[in-house]
């Protein structure tokens, strides 16, 4: 390894300087309270930002910013590096003038077509979930090759909250849903591009599907979506409609934009598929990670994160090389359905090259397939659902590269 | 009445203010119609500037129109789909229900000006497109009336599979069933690694330097990238 | 209730003026993604800030700042928003200077005194829980007679973070502690303060003690203690040492200052509990509470937060007649330990007058007191560890006051 | 050695640098001794500004002396303790370990300059303290030898009890027991209920206005408190 080690050697008979030297905060009068009403993190963590992938898109308002997981604990994801992905540019809309409609495709589906403003809808009964939300093109640049050198562009599509709402359900009840016609569900949003995406009753059915206002104890962020936003645990972003505006009930799928000429993933027959929604099991091995130096041998928290849109994870396996031999990692709990779970295993770094991969397992017995496995059902065109095991390569060096294996 | 005082009747006006979804069955259509000629002046006016004035642009975007051809039109399945050497993928390569099309540019174009457009607009400058890529003739008007019979001559409305497990309903699709089976073997699996694919050193500082996308403590610190690997 | 109704009535020929004219943010292009690479709130959020108590304290930096509890969803509080508590300012320690060391009061306790830098520590197995924190002293204004009027005040030196750190028993491991004999733990904060408070080795050898470097996701809060503090769960907040610089075995207790002149609780016979630690069981309904204006009649979903120091919530029972009739509110998933649970109960107001009280059980089977039963024991001048049940009255107006109510 | 490389042994010099609590038993307490009259010096340059000049002020904080009297020194007891009229409650009349007392000012005092005393001049403010409250006759020069022997007249020294449930350990205290009990009546529980406080109407905006401590939209908003209740 290089000469990075911080392993902080000292003289015996002397000591570091800063503990023998007492630091200025240790002698001095600190600042008051509420000096923030709303406060911010230490001016050290300026590294820690959510960032554009540069060339990936040619426009700012209908792009991307990644979250940087490599510095990421636990589960939940700061809002403030929430990842983004907006189409038409993100607003920060007055709540007092934001109105909710229910309606349905024709008479036949819904009985009383509702408007609620956000006063009312949060005067309705509400729950308070965990979930993880990615988007379906995440990790879309690698289907051929590596294209990126960390896992913040890799995988940092991807963040997870607590998010607080009514079940949708509540409000298709209030509204009166013929749910034996009703069978699919249009979210619509209120910025430029108005987004709309179909949903199957089925998840509103279940009880999952949310109008969500709060997350992670506060209002949805502008840029996720203030003042509402469709919560669908286990389906990828682009159907967590932001600022919604309304919801429609049809007998049929809408056929939106981003059902038709995006979010369709190309399989090698030339056809696409469509409607694909779910997020499959996954996991990414956050530290160490691309773009990382590991500063000396020794022992090393190896930590990451897994998820599945089926439900919960219920193992995850780590190889330090590449894929030949596996241990289970710990799993921090709670361990939550469509959630991420963070894993952790003990490593000491002999100091030689290592290939580090994880692969998750849910609750269905799904197991996290390899880049071979995957293509040989998908080729590599899909844009969409990639879930590959991901490898890293410690070098020598220390150096951590991204890197993707033969055959 | 379980939520007394909670939410309200929509009113006519309100729905029609806001719905407007146009599905592919093209309910949630207005009426109205537009020819190409009129829509080659609303696509100069207010669309060539980001699209580029035959929709080839991608300085913005992937180019809207190519990549199509008479015999796609005829099958229904853009043959150059099949070839994975083909490089990008245009609008009309993907698109496989008209109402989409009609749809998004009503609710979303131009990009900083969405909702702008009348109906007689949107048909217009659609009718553009499809003029541009074959599909209907110079001097077509595209309608309400009319879209259905255009629907049959899109070059990829038979492109698309629904026959998988990715959709979280009983329809369309298989129900959920995963693709792709993996196992979880633990030991001496699969092939001794070897290494496939990685960035290319010239491509090592093309994110910005890596030390500075990492927390200046912990386990690991970012890769200075200004400097060659190893330096 | 006064006119303040927002049921938003419209005449049915014609409509909202919010949905008939097109909002901006539908017809134009909003903000490029990273605009901010750490997000903030909405504009519209400026109300929910933390705040000091009028007159409580004659310094700001030894001093408090309060939770908005009453605007908060779930049970993770946003770090920007998490209570302060300091004794002599907060700092914006460099953590690369930053050093932890663990040492004995003699040598027979521990083999080998340690120091550890953040590099270090952060290559350590790691853990990530949820935890509450609240304040000793919390609730502590309100022991003789009402004295403030919103939950901000009355209960806001609380909140909740999934906290990340290496638990403390595998440094004393490193450092070979002798269980035996090493009863008693010291932590020592690098602040003017150096804050330093004893706990029972038992909490360690639970494995619940963290040496923590990671809240929600990201770094502490510099506020929280940025880089290291303690996570003590079930534990009063002082215990939580911020800016932790040194943690000490020993086989007796240290009578610290907050642990001789303060945090100790006055009892009616003069003399005072010492190394009253515990946060005993405890709820709050937060919505709705003091000094907020209901609407309208007719339905509301009342929500609040219940906690308890010794392990995870049982039941929560909310009353709206002071007391007189109770129903088991729904509990939020999941139900952690020593963490906030949020419940939620559906109500229709009649527009009467109403008392509005909750009361939780933990798993012991302990039951939250009401102020009758806590002050029979105790007194009115212990200033710490009230966990009584808390009333609030809706008046008929729709305003809501804090209220204690008689025998 | 389950962790290799990472932490190292602390020296002897560093340790020394940060282990300076004090304990109950004195250990941690470092040689030295000052007198009351240097006491008072350091303290009239040093501490007064903020506690006053007989350690009285309320100022900054509650008075550090005030409210002991002889008969608590004999009995280790502060009788005022016991009068739930007496207002505050000074340091002294809480102070039961006076290596707490030692301890505190030498690590957190003055409070602008924490860690500046040199032990001497810790020993003596303790001292004026202590002689401020009684404790200790004017010419008495507190030492590493004597604090013991002083701890002995401390006027609280008895005042404190450990037989609690709430020490999240075996000892002190009765190992967790609850000392409150209370019932989960679920009907007709309890008297009828009867207002005993509430805030007086002229504290209502005390807090500031509460409309502005409330988010603008929910289910309540916040109360105008600038104007009167009702209105
Ligand atoms: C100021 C630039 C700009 C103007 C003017 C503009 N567009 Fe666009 N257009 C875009 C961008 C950017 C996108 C991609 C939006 C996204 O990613 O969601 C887009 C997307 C589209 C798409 C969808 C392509 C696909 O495959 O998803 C169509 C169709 C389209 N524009 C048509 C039009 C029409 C018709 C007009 C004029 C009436 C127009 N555009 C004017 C920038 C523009
Ligand atoms: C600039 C103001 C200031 C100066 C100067 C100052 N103090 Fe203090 N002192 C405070 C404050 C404020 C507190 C309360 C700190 C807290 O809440 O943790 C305090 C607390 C104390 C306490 C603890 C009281 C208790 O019951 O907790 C003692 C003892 C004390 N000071 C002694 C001294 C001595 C001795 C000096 C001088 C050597 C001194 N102070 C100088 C402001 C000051
Ligand atoms: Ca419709
Ligand atoms: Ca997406
Ligand atoms: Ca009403
Ligand atoms: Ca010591
Ligand atoms: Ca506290
Ligand atoms: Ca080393
Ligand atoms: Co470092
Ligand atoms: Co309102």
């Amino acid at each position: 390894p290089r000469a990075l080690a911080t392993a902080n050697p000292v003289d015996p008979q002397g000591g570091d300087p800063n503990i023998l030297e007492l630091p200025e905060h240790s002698r001095g009068l600190g600042q008051p309270v509420a000096t923030d009403g709303y406060g911010k993190p230490s001016k050290y963590e300026a590294n820690v930002q959510r960032r554009q992938s540069p060339g990936l898109t040619q426009t700012t308002q209908a792009s991307v910013s990644f979250a940087p997981l490599q510095s990421l604990f636990g589960i939940v994801t700061p809002s403030g590096l929430h990842f983004e992905r907006h189409h038409q540019g993100w607003w920060d809309i007055d709540p007092s003038k934001h109105r909710l409609m229910i309606n349905g495709s024709d008479e036949r589906l819904l009985k009383k077509p509702m408007v609620f403003t956000l006063d009312e809808l949060m005067r309705l009964p509400s729950v308070s979930r965990f979930h993880f939300i990615e988007c379906g093109a995440n990790t879309g640049m690698e289907w051929g090759n590596v294209a990126v050198p960390t896992c913040q562009y890799s995988h940092g599509m991807l963040s997870c909250s607590e998010f607080t709402g009514v079940p949708l359900k509540l409000l298709f009840d209030m509204a009166g849903v013929d749910y034996k016609k009703a069978r699919y569900v249009l979210g619509e949003g209120a910025d430029g591009s108005s987004m709309t995406r179909t949903l199957p009753m089925e998840l509103v059915e279940s009880g999952e599907v949310l109008v969500a206002y709060g997350q992670n104890g506060e209002m949805l962020r502008p840029e996720n979506g203030y003042p509402l936003r469709l919560v669908v645990p286990g389906v990828q972003g682009v159907s967590w409609v932001k600022y919604l505006r309304r919801i429609e009930v049809g007998d049929q799928p809408y056929g939106a934009k981003d059902e038709v000429l995006h979010y369709i993933d190309l399989m090698p027959d030339g056809r696409h598929r469509q409607y694909t929604s779910i997020q499959e099991c996954k996991s990414v091995v956050t530290t160490p990670s691309g773009g990382q130096v590991l500063l000396d041998k020794g022992f090393y928290n190896i930590t990451g994160l897994a998820w599945s849109g089926r439900g919960k994870i219920k193992r995850v396996d780590v190889s330090v090389d590449g894929g030949r031999n596996w241990r289970s990692a710990r799993l921090e709990t709670p361990v939550l359905s469509k959630c991420l779970t963070r894993f952790n295993l003990d490593w000491v770094w002999d100091g030689k090259p290592a290939l580090i991969q994880s692969r998750a397992m849910d609750e269905t017995g799904y197991v996290q397939p390899s880049y071979r496995q995957l293509r040989a059902v998908r080729g590599t065109r899909s844009i969409y659902h990639n879930n590959a095991i991901q490898t890293w390569l410690v070098q020598e060096s220390g150096e951590v590269k991204n890197v993707q294996l033969a055959g | 009445q379980p939520y007394p005082n909670v939410g309200r009747p929509a009113t006519a006006k309100e729905i029609k203010a806001w719905d407007i979804d146009v599905r592919p069955d093209f309910k949630g259509l207005p009426p109205g119609s537009g020819s190409v000629a009129k829509g080659t002046e609303v696509w100069e006016a207010k669309c060539a500037s980001c699209h580029g004035v035959f929709g080839e642009s991608n300085e913005v975007f992937a180019p809207l129109v190519g990549g199509t051809t008479k015999e796609d039109i005829a099958s229904g399945r853009v043959a150059r789909l099949t070839d994975p050497s083909f490089p990008g993928r245009t609008t009309l390569m993907k698109l496989s229900t008209l109402s989409t099309l009609w749809d998004y540019i009503h609710r979303a174009m131009p990009w900083t000006q969405p909702k702008s457009l009348t109906p007689d607009e949107v048909y217009s400058v659609t009718a553009y497109l499809l003029n541009l890529g074959g599909v209907v003739p110079d001097d077509f008007v595209l309608s309400q009336q009319n879209m259905a019979e255009v629907q049959k001559r899109l070059p990829n409305r038979n492109g698309m599979r629904t026959d998988h497990g990715l959709w979280p309903g009983k329809s369309p699709g298989n129900g959920g069933k995963p693709d792709v089976q993996a196992t979880a073997c633990m030991k001496d699996c699969g092939p001794e690694p070897q290494l496939a694919s990685f960035l290319p050193e010239h491509a090592r500082n093309a994110h910005g330097n890596l030390a500075e996308q990492n927390r200046a403590v912990g386990a690991q610190h970012g890769a200075d990238t200004t400097r060659p690997a190893g330096a």
